[in-house]
């Protein structure tokens, strides 16, 4: 193999793009692939070293994810990478890359330790922290639930939002008086949507990937609950639209910060749709940012010393500095988290509203704009 | 010396009494034989004696000591092997293989113990251990003239031969009663000449010999004493001689020209 | 690209042990347990707790593994044994279900579907033994092969080894022939079950992490496969069946193919690799062992009930 | 629990069970006359479950709900049980018919491999997302006091119950139901008898595959279609056929049933944490076949010797 | 007389085992004929050919004027197509097999098991008047109708057997064996059925038998067979009185 230096440099993609999560690693990995396909239509690195994109399958789990890491990183020399998507595969495969040295951006990894990693780890993805942190006191001072329910998956992504927005709840003074977890593949959630109910919540907290919050949503509607729907970043794939139809009506959801109206976004949503027939769901357009700003450093380290050091690529990944991306303006905190705030969103039959973006500073909810 | 001894012993399915209060009898060192009509409970006899049913009730001891209800394996080991009318065999291993697993708890010499930690004892011993039983299983392989065909599947055998590898396989445990289920079952008569010489070979080596049997050629030849069940219940038990006199049996079993 | 190759070679041997545990179980004892993930688990989670939680060395928690992976191996041998057939299928696949979904709840314990990570790598004689370097994790594990393979092997070749197989063809049979068969069927679980407990130490230093999305349903079903392809009541063929899945499903990688094949592909091939090896080898690559009481068996069917 | 929680989750349950009995019966259809595993009756489940949702969707149009959209979806029910009885039948003769003389596990690996095969074709064709499939008619939920209950509820509950009615019926009084047992129990003596099992067995698979058909349409109603959609249904179906006894289709219906029961009143009644709801439902049917190994509808029969 | 069975220079082995040599036999229409031979002599092997569940080597076997079995590759030179008839193509024919080691179906009741039997009868009248006559003569299965066959007694099993290979009307049985495990007097009355089948429903009968005296004096023809050969055939009672069946198959 000819080394990261010479010839055309690769960079990776890990993700599942088969089995149970499937459909989050095609759909992040269909964006790195419109990225890098764009960057080389623009002549490559230094206009003229066109990048190689090599993609593999992590089939969702460490073992799987491991041997990919290992692949691409023996066999492939990648220089830097987009993935894994999902958090327990990012642990195992963030220690991995930081050992060898190879720069990681995940769309999608939202565990709160991730970065803590090391300084190879970076995400543009809000953290769980975050994500959590704005809902809880979102939930509380803003909606002025003091109870509310949550069904959440058993997986990390799920678990870490719930815990997440459960600690600035109750925090904030509220109470989450029933939560109720389901196991990833599960299609029914009558038993645990019908035991909430009878707990009588304010509202429901369902921080879940789209089939399963379209399920929970029309098994709701099935038991003839009419209590209001809060949800997360995994709402803002317009995949819920198709599946849940208008049960989608009220749910209100904390997502990216949307750049109202952005020309950026609204192309990269076209395009996306005209090359690959469905459209990008967050991660998907995280991962499309993460693989420009990874591929706009490694031009930036080739225009400066002719080469793909690895170590150079990483500082200038750390470097990036108010990237306008498709998902809004990016930088990364000195630990390789996504600085970012959170956006709200109210959904108006199928149309999601946008309702602003906030943060929190000091434990306290803050709008910003 | 009374070897077996059966107290009313019972086996009833719902309705169907298989077998019903029948006391057995099995004298130490000779060869019992036991008839009966077809379905008259001579099968279901053996297997509640050998620990493969439960009686419903009664008793069985066997050497003065109670065994009824006790699994069929420690009944093994107690000294009772047989064979089965519908042929048992390991029909995917080698003839020598059936008969080295007869060998399960002895080797040439002893009861071995501790069988578990086998693999991590001394690969000496182990070997040692292993050529004992096969040695010994070829010993019996040759007392039926089949050494010849050791390597082959018991399933391949031929019929009457399999027969014979089942006697063989029962008398590796060295037991001291043998249950023959229907050992002449699809021999020939020359064949059966040959296995009754046999059978009287095997109760020269001290084994006693209970067989049920439909060939009465068989039967009276080499039985000492005879019990006949008919519908569960002893009908009969006497010297060949005798049975074949009884009107009862006749009736019931034999018919004219047997008699 | 060496790298990736000793991964795999890794990997391999740790399956190797499953699949030779299931071997004794299924390829041996007749039984058909579909629950190696389950004791797999179990030993990962052993050594990932007990490293993490309470400091121990990996060396430390090997015994544990095993043991609570035998005790596992009783307990779910022990009463299943009424089971024939696919009831005790059944009952396996729910057992190891039970794990997975304990683990993945147990979040005080286990931590949850997060896992756990920072597992520490496994020192001998102050020498660090570092999966990212491969080498002297790919000897510890062939140690640990042979060692299984060796022990295995004797049980095979002696009287468990023939009772085991007594209790496959003939239960009946096997007990009038003055076996214990509750016994050797447990024996056989509790074997399996621990070497499948010790690989799972194994995997969790290698990963370095643990979570419980690793212990698949398909897990045991790989393992499964192992055995059947390389060939049922043949150590030997535990270990090239496990060489040969894991080759067959890291192939496309290898050779590239991955990165230009459609990711469903490297499924659809491995998929068709098993149908076709199985319609031309139905018995196994190597098929049972053959043992000086036994030449290899030349039947055209190789059939085998 | 209140009385109307009660008969909610009682609802909840029996509609959930009803899901996992339609495909049982399926299930134990293929499984009861050829004693394997066929691991990718999920799949052609989920294929039937595609073809269903294009045909419907072609047919359909735009048309509101009325009863075009009835006579759509039936025609779409017609057409993929057609579909999936050939590919059924294809999947036979192509991966399953040339291992039957070979051990029991060779097929188990061989369905497998197509089960394999089939998922990650479609994923690839049809892309990894999620498809709605309308309900042909007003699916607006009718209350009954404080309790629930949809007509799609009603849909799967009186259909799986038909089916079994139907299915019984066949296999008990017709002829080719006769040959089916026969086949299922002596291949070779079911051939001297005059049966022709080649068919039989096809007949098997084609009607076990249309049955699936039939319960990918209507699990999809609710459910939705995707690419893996049958696996994890597919294999609680299949357990629950097995703790209904082997090949009996009552049982199916019956395990069915009752595994939905169980995943519901498990966490329901005993405060027990929803994640478990597995472990519970679970190790229930463990313990009821350590209590009755034939399986609930199995009868004992002792081993005559 | 027509010939019924014309088995034609057919071997049969299993691996590198010759079962069966070059045998030619002929059976004809409304005959007993029987075949003896020491065990492993190759008997069932030859009936398990006829009912087309061992493939040949060569030669071939012709039912009523019609081949049904013939080596795999042979009559390919004379352009014929080979045609092998299935086994339940050939029990179609109207041979029936009570096979060695009896086959019962042992989870079918005693009942269902004569219904399996009369499977290609399609007169629900006719197979219920059958199964009476079964019952009549076995009148222990008639006891035991609703029971398992699993739990039958050896000899019980061998009755159910011969009764469900009656079912079907046959033109031909074949016997394997019939008197296996059954008691003296059950016996005796089974070779009465057998003739009066024979002389009554004007069955052909191809019976294999250790009890070679009983055999002989049941049948008109008779085989020896020995070693996968057939070394000796004539009328049977002219069998019985030949020195070497007397001193090798009637133990005198
Ligand atoms: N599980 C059972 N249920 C009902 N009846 C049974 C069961 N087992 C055995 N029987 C009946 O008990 C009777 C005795 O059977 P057994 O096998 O002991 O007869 P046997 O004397 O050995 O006959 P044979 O000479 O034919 O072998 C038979 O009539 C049989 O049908
Ligand atoms: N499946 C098989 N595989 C290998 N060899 C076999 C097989 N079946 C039979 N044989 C061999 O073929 C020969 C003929 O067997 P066959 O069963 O036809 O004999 P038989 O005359 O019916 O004997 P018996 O009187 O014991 O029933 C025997 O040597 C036997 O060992
Ligand atoms: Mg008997
Ligand atoms: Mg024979």
């Amino acid at each position: 193999q000819g080394g990261g230096e010479s010839a055309s440099p690769k960079i990776g993609f890990m993700g599942p793009m088969t089995g149970d999560y499937a459909n989050y690693g095609v759909r992040s990995n269909n964006s790195v692939i419109m990225a890098v396909e764009q960057f080389n239509a623009k002549g490559g690195f230094g206009g003229k070293v066109p990048v190689v994109l090599v993609s593999e399958d992590s089939e969702g789990n460490v073992e799987k994810g491991l041997s990919a890491i290992e692949k691409l990183s023996s066999a492939d020399q990648i220089v830097g990478m987009i993935g894994p998507v999902l958090t327990g595969t990012s642990f195992a495969v963030g220690e991995r890359v930081q050992s060898e040295g190879i720069v990681m951006i995940s769309p999608s990894a939202t565990h709160a330790d991730i970065t803590s990693i090391g300084d190879y780890v970076f995400r543009t993805v809000v953290s769980d922290g975050l994500q959590g942190e704005v809902a809880g006191n979102y939930f509380y001072s803003e909606l002025g639930y003091r109870n509310i329910g949550v069904l959440y998956a058993k997986n990390d992504y799920s678990q870490g939002l719930y815990e997440g927005m459960t600690a600035a709840f109750e925090a904030a003074g509220g109470k989450v008086t029933i939560a109720e977890s389901f196991q990833v593949g599960d299609k029914d959630f009558k038993t645990q949507l019908t035991k909430i109910r009878s707990a009588n919540p304010e509202a429901i907290y369902i921080p879940n990937y789209t089939a399963e919050m379209a399920q929970i949503l029309e098994q709701a509607t099935q038991l003839g609950m009419d209590i209001p729907f809060l949800s997360c970043d995994g709402f803002s794939n317009p995949e819920i639209y198709d599946l849940a139809g208008d049960f989608t009506d009220g749910v209100i959801y904390v997502g990216p910060a949307k750049v109202k109206e952005s020309p950026a976004y609204s192309d990269f949503v076209a395009q996306y749709e005209a090359k690959f027939g469905v459209g990008p769901d967050s991660f998907a357009t995280n991962a499309y940012d993460g693989a420009n700003i990874l591929l706009q450093a490694m031009d930036k380290v080739y225009r400066e010393t002719g080469k793909f050091n690895r170590a150079a690529i990483r500082d200038a990944v750390a470097a990036t500095k108010d990237y306008p991306g498709v998902a809004g303006t990016i930088n990364f905190a000195e630990n390789g988290d996504l600085i970012a705030y959170q956006g709200l969103y109210k959904v108006n039959g199928t149309t999601p509203e946008y309702l602003g973006s906030y943060t929190v500073v000091d434990g306290v909810l803050t709008k910003v704009d | 010396m009374i070897l077996l001894e059966t107290e009313a012993l019972t086996r009833a399915y719902g309705g169907v009494v298989a077998v019903n209060k029948v006391d057995f009898e099995v004298e130490s060192g000779l060869i019992t034989g036991l008839i009966g009509p077809n379905g008259a409970g001579k099968t279901t006899l053996f297997n509640t004696m050998t620990g493969l049913d439960t009686p419903s009730s009664g008793k069985v001891w066997f050497n003065n000591k109670e065994i009824t209800g006790y699994p069929a394996h420690k009944i093994c080991r107690m000294g009772i092997a047989r064979t089965f009318q519908n042929i048992r065999l390991f029909k995917e291993l080698t003839v020598v293989e059936n008969v080295m697993i007869g060998r399960h708890f002895k080797t040439g010499k002893s009861e071995t113990k501790g069988r578990f930690l086998n693999a991590v004892k001394s690969y000496v011993k182990l070997k040692e251990e292993e050529e004992e039983i096969y040695e010994k299983a070829l010993d019996w392989l040759d007392f039926f003239d089949m050494e010849a065909s050791k390597n082959e599947l018991a399933k391949n055998l031929p019929y009457g031969k399999q027969r014979e590898l089942e006697i063989a396989r029962a008398l590796a445990t060295d037991p001291k009663l043998l249950f023959l289920d229907e050992p002449a079952a699809g021999m020939n008569p020359q064949e059966t000449d040959h296995l009754m010489a046999t059978i009287r070979k095997i109760r020269d080596l001290g084994v006693t010999v209970v067989l049920i049997e439909h060939d009465m050629k068989l039967v009276m030849n080499i039985c000492d004493t005879i019990t006949v069940l008919n519908y569960g219940q002893k009908l009969a038990q006497g010297t060949p001689h005798e049975i074949k006199k009884n009107p009862s049996v006749i009736e019931a079993y034999l018919g004219k020209d047997e008699a | 690209m060496l790298n990736f190759f000793l991964l795999i070679l890794i990997y391999s041997g740790i399956y190797a042990l499953m699949a030779m545990g299931q071997n004794i179980i299924t390829g041996y004892g007749g039984m058909l347990s579909l629950t190696q993930a389950g004791f797999f688990a179990i030993g990962s989670y052993v050594t990932a707790i007990l490293t993490t939680q309470a400091g121990w060395s990996f060396w430390a928690t090997l015994p544990v593994a095993f043991l609570v992976s035998a005790l596992f191996g009783l307990l779910i041998g022990l009463p299943t044994l009424r089971l024939k057939g696919d009831y005790l299928a059944i009952a396996t696949l729910g057992f190891g279900e039970i794990v997975r979904n304990v683990l993945n709840n147990w979040d005080s314990l286990t931590n949850g579907p997060m896992g756990i990570q920072r597992i520490p790598m496994p020192v001998i004689l102050g020498f660090t033994i570092n999966p990212y370097k491969k080498y002297a994790f790919l000897v510890m594990v062939i140690v640990f092969v042979i060692i299984a393979y060796i022990l295995f092997q004797r049980l095979a070749r002696s009287r468990m080894g023939r009772a085991l197989a007594a209790v496959r063809e003939d239960e009946i049979a096997a007990q009038s022939m003055g076996i214990n068969i509750t016994k050797y069927k447990v024996y056989a679980f509790i074997l399996g079950a621990s070497v499948a407990g010790i690989a799972g130490s194994l995997q969790a230093t290698f990963t370095l992490s643990v979570t419980p999305g690793t212990y698949t349903f398909m897990v045991s079903v790989m393992v499964l496969c192992m055995v059947v392809l390389g060939g049922m009541g043949n150590f030997k063929a535990s270990i090239l069946g496990a060489f040969i899945i894991q080759f067959i499903s890291y192939f496309p990688q290898l050779t590239g193919l991955s990165s230009v094949i459609p990711p469903q592909f490297k499924q659809i091939l491995f998929g068709l690799i098993l149908v076709v090896m199985m319609i031309w080898r139905p018995q196994g690559i190597l098929g049972r062992e053959a043992t000086r009481y036994r030449k290899r068996a030349v039947t055209p069917t190789g059939g085998e009930q | 629990m209140g009385i109307a929680e009660f008969f909610q989750h009682l609802m909840n349950g029996l509609t959930l069970g009803g899901i996992y009995a339609l495909i049982a019966l399926g299930y134990t259809m293929v499984y009861g006359i050829l004693k394997f595993i066929n691991f990718a009756h999920g799949d052609i489940l989920m294929a039937g479950a595609y073809v269903g949702l294009f045909v419907f969707d072609g047919l359909r149009g735009d048309a509101p709900l009325g009863t075009w959209t009835l006579i759509a979806f039936f025609l779409a029910m017609l057409i993929s049980m057609g579909f999936s009885a050939v590919l059924g039948m294809t999947i036979e003769r192509v991966a399953y018919k040339p291992l039957r003389g070979a051990n029991r596990l060779a097929p188990l690996l061989s369905a497998i491999g197509v089960s394999f095969i089939l998922s990650n074709s479609a994923a690839w064709a049809f892309g990894t997302h999620s498809r709605k499939f309308n309900y042909p008619f007003d699916n607006t939920p009718v209350h009954i006091g404080e309790v629930v209950i949809t007509p799609h509820q009603i849909l799967i509950l009186s259909v799986s119950l038909i089916m079994m009615i139907i299915l019984k019926l066949f296999v008990d009084k017709t002829r080719m139901g006769k040959a089916m047992r026969a086949t299922s129990l002596d291949q070779g003596t079911a051939m001297l008898m005059g049966i022709n099992v080649n068919r039989v067995i096809s007949m098997t698979f084609a009607i076990g595959s249309a049955l699936a058909a039939v319960g990918g349409i209507l699990i999809a109603l609710d459910f939705k279609v995707y690419a893996t959609m049958g696996t994890m249904t597919g294999l609680k179906a299949f357990v629950a056929a097995v703790v209904g006894g082997i090949g009996n289709i009552s049982g199916a219906m019956f395990g069915g049933i009752l595994l939905g029961l169980l995943e519901t009143f498990g966490v329901a009644i005993f405060g027990i944490p929803t994640g478990l709801k597995d472990t519970i439902a679970f190790g229930v049917l463990i313990l009821i076949l350590l209590i009755k190994p034939e399986g609930l509808f199995g009868k004992v029969e002792k081993e005559k010797v | 007389m027509k010939e019924l069975l014309t088995i034609d220079d057919i071997s049969v082995s299993y691996g590198n085992i010759k079962a069966l040599k070059q045998v030619s036999m002929h059976v004809n229409e409304g005959d007993v004929v029987c075949l003896i031979g020491a065990n492993g002599s190759g008997k069932s092997t030859l009936l398990k050919s006829i009912m087309g569940q061992e493939p040949l080597d060569s030669g071939s076997i012709t039912f009523d004027g019609e081949e049904i079995c013939r080596a795999k590759n042979a009559g390919a030179k004379q352009g014929k197509r080979s045609k092998i008839l299935t086994t339940d193509l050939i029990a179609a024919k109207g041979i029936s097999l009570v096979p060695e080691g009896r086959r019962v179906f042992a989870d079918m009741t005693v009942e269902e098991n004569l219904d399996m039997g009369a499977f290609l009868v399609r007169d629900d009248a006719l197979i219920a008047e059958r199964k009476e006559s079964m019952y009549d003569f076995f009148p222990i299965l008639g006891a035991r109708r609703r029971q398992k066959t699993r739990s039958l007694s050896g000899g019980e099993q061998q009755m159910m057997a011969i009764a469900r290979a009656l079912m079907s009307g046959p033109r031909l049985i074949l016997l394997d064996e019939p008197g296996l495990g059954l008691a003296p007097l059950v016996i005796a009355d089974i070779f009465e059925k057998i003739a009066l089948i024979n002389q009554q429903d004007k069955v052909t009968v191809f019976l294999v038998e250790q009890n070679a005296r009983m055999a002989l004096r049941a049948s008109s023809e008779g085989y020896v067979m020995e070693n996968g050969r057939i070394v000796l055939s004539d009328a049977s009672s002219t069998l019985l009185e030949n020195e070497r069946v007397r001193e090798a198959y009637l133990g005198e």
